[in-house]
């Protein structure tokens, strides 16, 4: 086994996200590669959730999959709401009420454990998770003084009954696991990698929000929207350290508005939303795009129409964030496939949007948000920002008509000009204008054609991944990345690669030659419309095949990989 | 007063219908900041759309002309971005009570130290004279055909219910009057707003210029503007509409609040990001 | 009470915390719904978005769950096409306050015959526990790392400052009051607001059952609320919270107005277009 | 001469529209094809604007051209402004301070006409333009009972001193275009035809507020935003006739939540408004999508970012109307070509959205819904409306899952059954549901596929214009309508047909079949990124050539002709 995979399963607000912190936090100092991914209910008790954590002694298994290795059902309704994961190796850890064994197809791995009893004993049903957590130690191997260390470290603050109740609850899960290993129930064996020790977890809303502050944000305003809150909470803990201004908007529009308003005074803003948060900025984009003032969006794709699924996936909004907004403009979209394009991205996007006084968009979804990721580093050696602003004259103009498109942008209160913008059509200085001969043309081509073209030579390249000489091209952007990328490694065809596309908007002309090469190009979409095919029909003149999924889950390693065997 | 240093650098077409109050509140608008010694690269002047909201273009400063309804929104942030700036909001009753009026209700809770300048001409005038929020009970329009059925919306009473920070009526038919009254609102410290009355001689035949003068008068001398309740009342007075400062109410700022400013008076876009520190947030992310 | 006609025909996942005040309000609800004798299929519910807007969900009736801030502006339409329902919005007070601030504003201005209940928690609980619109100053929360900064927005007073026509406020902390005063303003004619402090046992922490039990009292028995000056000055009381029906003002509502229901009382659904007279609309444009 | 362009050129509030109308209804009364179109300044007095009127003894002149016969300056700007226009045939007929002659190509041309002094002499200022309708009188041979009894129902409500003082001022008016005439300085001559007389004079905006009225439209929310609230204004002014809920809303959110309330509770709704009010109704229009409730949108566009050119025209929102709002559902679009498509098109839109429970756009601009046209009928007689309402029971589901998609639509109060809608995804019932393996994708298909393909079966086909074996296709859609049909009229190329879609979206497969038959197909468009051409893209996998025009003016026929020439 190279890689485990493990699920629990319960009722939120039973603290599955703790067990999950604490088993990712250990395993990882203990040397595992971890990733964990959660499904969950939009409500904040009761229901049914689950997490996946996947352990492995290689890289990059940070991807969704059906298989279960070892389930432990929170709550009754748990081997239900999996029944179509449980297969007849997966080994069900729980107690008596949580087993329904009409969902359980080899009664052979089937392992009770009586955790509220144990619990109980301990002090109380609260310790119930941490005799889970010891059992994962247990199987995995961790050494006492790593895991000691990590739970004083979490449960000192709380009291040292606490702390140590948890620790005994801690050891009688140990013991439990301990037992199963030799009783031979399970065994893994997955290498330690020492280096990992010193990787970093984090998810992906952390990944935006560090990205943002390595570009120099200073204000975010916004309204909470799942599950696009993470960057704003993220953001609102480490205001402080980093200088940031802090606003929980009214509403969305406030939120937009504000953002443009800080961008015009000389600040690096963003919001951060979701699809029907974002569509009451669109007035605001649209103005971003008259108005020439920078302006980053991360927009967190749920699926929709309306309210939709709030807590659960989708890749629905990027023909929207494409086209929204009256009138015509250039804008940018990267969609990060993993924490740390998460990073890199939205670095990028705050001096990209500055460079060229566009709005740009970092486009996430709510499995990139919500996964926990580990990686070995984020390095700041080559992270440059540049501030693409001028110090103003009498003479100053700001939509100086210039040859490559760009007016020099200055900043009210920094030099001695004046910066007039407008959101009417307007002339050089910002002053509103009717002349529709000369003006409104020259206007026109400078926000749209012009911008567009320096925007195609900033373009982020895709990642190739596969055979070169393959025949077959599978196309995907954002949180698809390691799903495809996973199983496409594990398939056996030699004749099919991934081109995976970070910026997804615009293109560069030469993104065709990968296209040329291959003799079926299909668009792997958590969508019903291939929305980045359209992205593609239009630019390249190409029709590719499509392989969608639309139901509010990420696609699984296995589903891309059966795809991918009889494509 | 010479107020030339706000006047355009150049001939510029005024887009208002001769004899609008527009004029009337752009000349004391001018003299105000004239007589505070606000020098024009200093200035934000915020705006939305509507005729009021073309304000900005009349007079040489910094413009942020935005979208119809969010003047308020937008200065609210510049102001944070940079307080050394002085913002002021220009904007129509439509603009602000109407498409704005979430964000007039939340940022005078928030307090941010910007002035506000409503020029209530009862009625939309840039789309040709229907209702506004402040229209009064039975205004007849191409809309309203049968007049106005809502209850007039009562900016000074909803400020003073939100505990506003500086709360102030005027109108532009007495601008000696005004221009004290919008010099003080400059001045205050913290969301200063104030009601314009102003005649839209377009599209607005009930409330003239002979109307505002006819129809308001001046709170006494003795009126004291620390009493909210007192304030309420006399915001809610029917007959004859009072004028001058209803309520006073000098708290800490949005901006006072902000950490950003507590030892670094920068504005915003002198700052530089601190890759020192985000290092150590990456490190404290390996445990 | 046997409110059982409410109940819902089938076992109902109620994604509500244990403990959270919003069950008693459904009770109640039901019981107010029950005694005044209004049949489920006559009845509209409309919501927005977040925990107190999922009540419609678990009481059988009609339901119109749309949008986070939009219920009012929804709601106030179903009444207008069809004054024979009851209509009611139940949601909570970032949906009430903060996405939907202008709707309330305005919609109270028009005065339609619907009932709001806003579910007063001060905090936002489905997106956990940001502050709200009415989260009092100094809470704290994930985002208001320092604490609330704004002033907490006083719906009655901004009610009462729009001359709305039906003001109160109740804790659900009691049942029986509560009950007593939703029953009127559901039978009020016009709009009725109730501001409902509830209890969030999962995000606020400072405003719990108990603090709603010790920070209350009653208006006095003898207290008018036909006094708009006094509603005010008792709205924005320092200190306990006054419960009751703060201020009363009947007077025709949006539907009253309304050409449409003058001679012909039938809702939009039963009518049809008027071809002959529209034929003559065309013949009179060849003129 | 087949027909004659005459323009009048002012400023804001000098009485051009009342010149128009007078002209227009007078000429039509005698017997003259008429056509009117307006450009002009975001302003309420002043500035520069101009009204071209088309008077033919043929229908369908209705486009703008740019060749002006007789010029009527109003002001000192006015030729200044007409520079471009202006021509060495141009008759300039005016006062001395507004002929500038620098802009006057032929001094031969000029024609001086003291019409302050003529009107001071009668009774001031404001009869100045009721000379300049004299004038046209006596050039198109208006019989004076005509005139008298039109000039009477005009004035005679304001007294008799205004109505006999305008009576006189047309006298003089026909007496100084008589001696025109008789010096041979002009001459006219069309053929008067009778069955004109009997025509209707309607603009855009009022075909589209009677095509609703129509349909049985009796709720209308919206907030004023030019140039779509001539529609508001109309239906306000037949409100009570038609029994019809006039709501300005406070904002645009609120109006089309509000439309959407009025159809959930039985009413027939639209709202009307520009781009930029639509930018803050795309999560409404996601509501309308999810909840399966019908909506009608009329958007009249105007050239954008932002508040962009607000009295100008463009069709700058088709790709924004497409892809706007979060999540995917299925939508309809059509845009009028003139007063008669809006009238016709407008009311099938209610009964479409009703009949398919989907939002459906009127997406017209400010060309269209402004200008004045002269048809001879709107006839009711084949106006059908159904509504497709059901009574219902107990048992009854909102969201029933039927085989074609379609769920029989209850409304609150009507029958024993409870109407449930819900912005979450929901079950049959309208509750909801985080049932993402079996509901989810289900209730996608219902929205998404099933109603495409239902919408695709109720194509409206579009017009084909020109020779069947033509081997270059023109393509457009709206107002553009008139001026290339007239374009391609006038040229002698053979072998160009121009197509002409009143449905943009979505299109029915077989619509492939014109395009196949040319070798080059060209899509006019009055925007810079051929919106339209990239639904042609999509759906056909056809890149189409573009002839675009963006500066916020309409196409002319000249402008047109000369590129089809050179094709
Ligand atoms: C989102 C949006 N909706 C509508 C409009 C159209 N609009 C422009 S100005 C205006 C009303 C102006 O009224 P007011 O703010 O009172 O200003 P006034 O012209 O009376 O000075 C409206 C509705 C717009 N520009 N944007
Ligand atoms: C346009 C939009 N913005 C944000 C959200 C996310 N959202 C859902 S519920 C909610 C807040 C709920 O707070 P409240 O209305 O007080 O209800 P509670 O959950 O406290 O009962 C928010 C911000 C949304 N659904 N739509
Ligand atoms: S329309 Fe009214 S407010 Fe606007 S400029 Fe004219 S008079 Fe003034
Ligand atoms: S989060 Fe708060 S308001 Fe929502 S159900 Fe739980 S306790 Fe109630
Ligand atoms: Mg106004
Ligand atoms: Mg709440």
């Amino acid at each position: 086994m190279k890689e485990v995979s493990i699920v629990l399963c319960g009722e939120a607000g039973q603290g599955i996200a703790t067990v999950e912190q604490l088993v990712t936090g250990m395993l990882k100092l203990s040397g595992y590669h971890v990733y964990s991914t959660s499904e969950f209910m939009s409500r904040i008790r009761g229901g049914t959730n689950s997490t996946l954590i996947r352990i492995s002694d290689e890289k990059s298994r940070s991807a969704f999959i059906d298989r279960i290795d070892i389930l432990f059902p929170l709550s009754s309704k748990a081997l239900k709401h999996l029944e179509h994961r449980i297969s007849p190796e997966t080994i069900i850890i729980g107690e008596e009420g949580n087993i329904a064994e009409e969902y359980c197809p080899n009664k052979a791995n089937i392992i009770k454990v009586d955790f509220t009893k144990i619990a109980n004993e301990i002090g109380g049903k609260i310790y119930t998770n941490i005799v889970s957590v010891g059992i994962f130690l247990a199987l995995f191997g961790v050494e006492g003084n790593i895991s000691k260390a990590y739970l004083t470290k979490k449960f000192s603050p709380k009291g040292d009954t606490i702390l140590q109740n948890n620790i005994k609850a801690c050891h009688r899960g140990i013991e439990i696991g301990n037992q199963m290993l030799e009783d031979g129930k399970l065994k893994i064996d997955l290498q330690k990698d020492d280096s990992v020790k010193n990787y970093l977890t984090l998810n992906g809303s952390q990944a935006i929000a560090m990205g943002s502050i390595a570009a120099g944000l200073n204000f975010i305003s916004s309204y909470p929207m799942s599950p696009s809150t993470g960057v704003l909470i993220f953001l609102s803990q480490k205001a402080e350290d980093f200088g940031i201004i802090i606003d929980q908007a009214e509403d969305e529009i406030a939120a937009v508005n504000k953002g443009i308003g800080a961008w015009y005074a000389g600040a690096r803003a963003m919001i951060t939303t979701s699809g029907g948060g974002f569509a009451l900025m669109t007035e605001g984009l649209s103005l971003s795009g008259i108005l020439e003032t920078p302006m980053v969006f991360h927009i967190a794709q749920r699926p929709g129409p309306g309210t939709g699924l709030p807590t659960r996936t989708g890749q629905e909004d990027l023909q929207f964030v494409l086209n929204g907004g009256h009138g015509e403009f250039a804008r940018a979209i990267f969609a990060p496939g993993n924490a740390e394009e998460a990073f890199f991205l939205t670095q990028h996007a705050f001096n990209l949007a500055d460079k060229y006084q566009v709005p740009v968009f970092i486009l996430s979804d709510q499995f990139l948000v919500d996964s926990h990721y580990s990686l070995p580093d984020l390095d700041l050696t080559n992270i440059k920002n540049t501030k693409y602003i001028e110090k103003t004259d009498e003479n100053y103009k700001r939509y100086l008509l210039t040859e490559n498109g760009i007016s020099p942008r200055g900043i009210p209160g920094y030099g001695s000009g004046l910066v007039n913008v407008d959101s009417d059509e307007h002339d050089e200085e910002g002053h509103i204008t009717e002349d529709v001969h000369d003006l409104r043309p020259k206007m026109v081509d400078k926000r749209l054609y012009k911008k567009l073209k320096l925007l195609k030579e900033d373009f982020v390249k895709p990642e190739l991944i596969g055979p070169a000489d393959y025949s077959i091209l599978l196309i995907g952007w954002g949180s698809t990345y390691s799903a495809v990328k996973e199983a496409l490694e594990l398939s056996n065809r030699k004749d099919v690669a991934f081109l995976h596309f970070k910026q997804v908007y615009p293109l560069s002309e030469d993104t065709i030659d990968y296209l040329k090469k291959a003799k079926k190009v299909v668009v792997v979409e958590n969508n019903a419309t291939a929305q980045f095919g359209k992205v593609i029909t239009l630019e390249f003149n190409i029709k590719p095949d499509q392989f969608l999924k639309y139901n509010g889950m990420p696609f699984s390693v296995e589903e891309v990989k059966e795809f991918i065997e009889k494509i | 007063m010479d107020t030339s240093i706000y006047d355009m650098p150049h001939e510029t077409d005024v887009a208002w219908c001769p004899g609008c109050g527009n004029f009337s509140i752009l000349k004391i608008v001018k003299q105000a900041l004239t007589e505070l010694d606000i020098k024009p690269e200093e200035l934000v002047m915020a705006s939305g759309i509507g005729q009021a909201a073309k304000t900005p273009h009349y007079l040489k400063t910094n413009v942020f002309n935005g979208l119809h309804g969010r003047a308020v929104a937008a200065a609210m942030a510049v102001k944070a971005a940079n307080p050394e700036l002085t913002v002021i909001v220009e904007s129509g009753d439509g603009c602000s009570f109407g498409e704005g009026g979430n964000h007039f209700i939340h940022n005078i809770l928030r307090n941010p130290n910007i002035t506000h300048l409503a020029h209530d001409n009862m009625v939309y005038g840039l789309t040709k004279g229907q209702a506004s929020p402040t229209s009064q009970f039975g205004f007849i329009t191409p809309v309203q055909v049968q007049g106005v059925t809502n209850e007039p919306f009562n900016p000074l009473a909803l400020a003073i219910a939100l505990d506003a920070a500086f709360v102030a009526r005027v109108s532009i038919a007495n601008q000696e009057k005004s221009l004290e009254v919008i010099k003080q609102a400059i001045s205050f410290k913290g969301y200063s707003f104030v009601d314009i009355l102003q005649p839209c001689v377009s599209f607005n035949k009930i409330n003239t210029w002979k109307w505002f003068r006819e129809n308001v008068y001046y709170l006494e001398e003795s009126y004291d503007p620390k009493n909210r309740t007192e304030a309420f009342k006399r915001a809610t007075e029917k007959g004859k509409l009072p004028l001058g400062v209803f309520y006073k109410n000098e708290k800490p700022t949005f901006e006072d609040y902000l950490p950003v400013y507590k030892t670094n008076k920068d504005p915003l876009y002198k700052r530089e990001v601190n890759l020192p520190q985000l290092q150590k947030l990456i490190d404290s992310m390996r445990h």
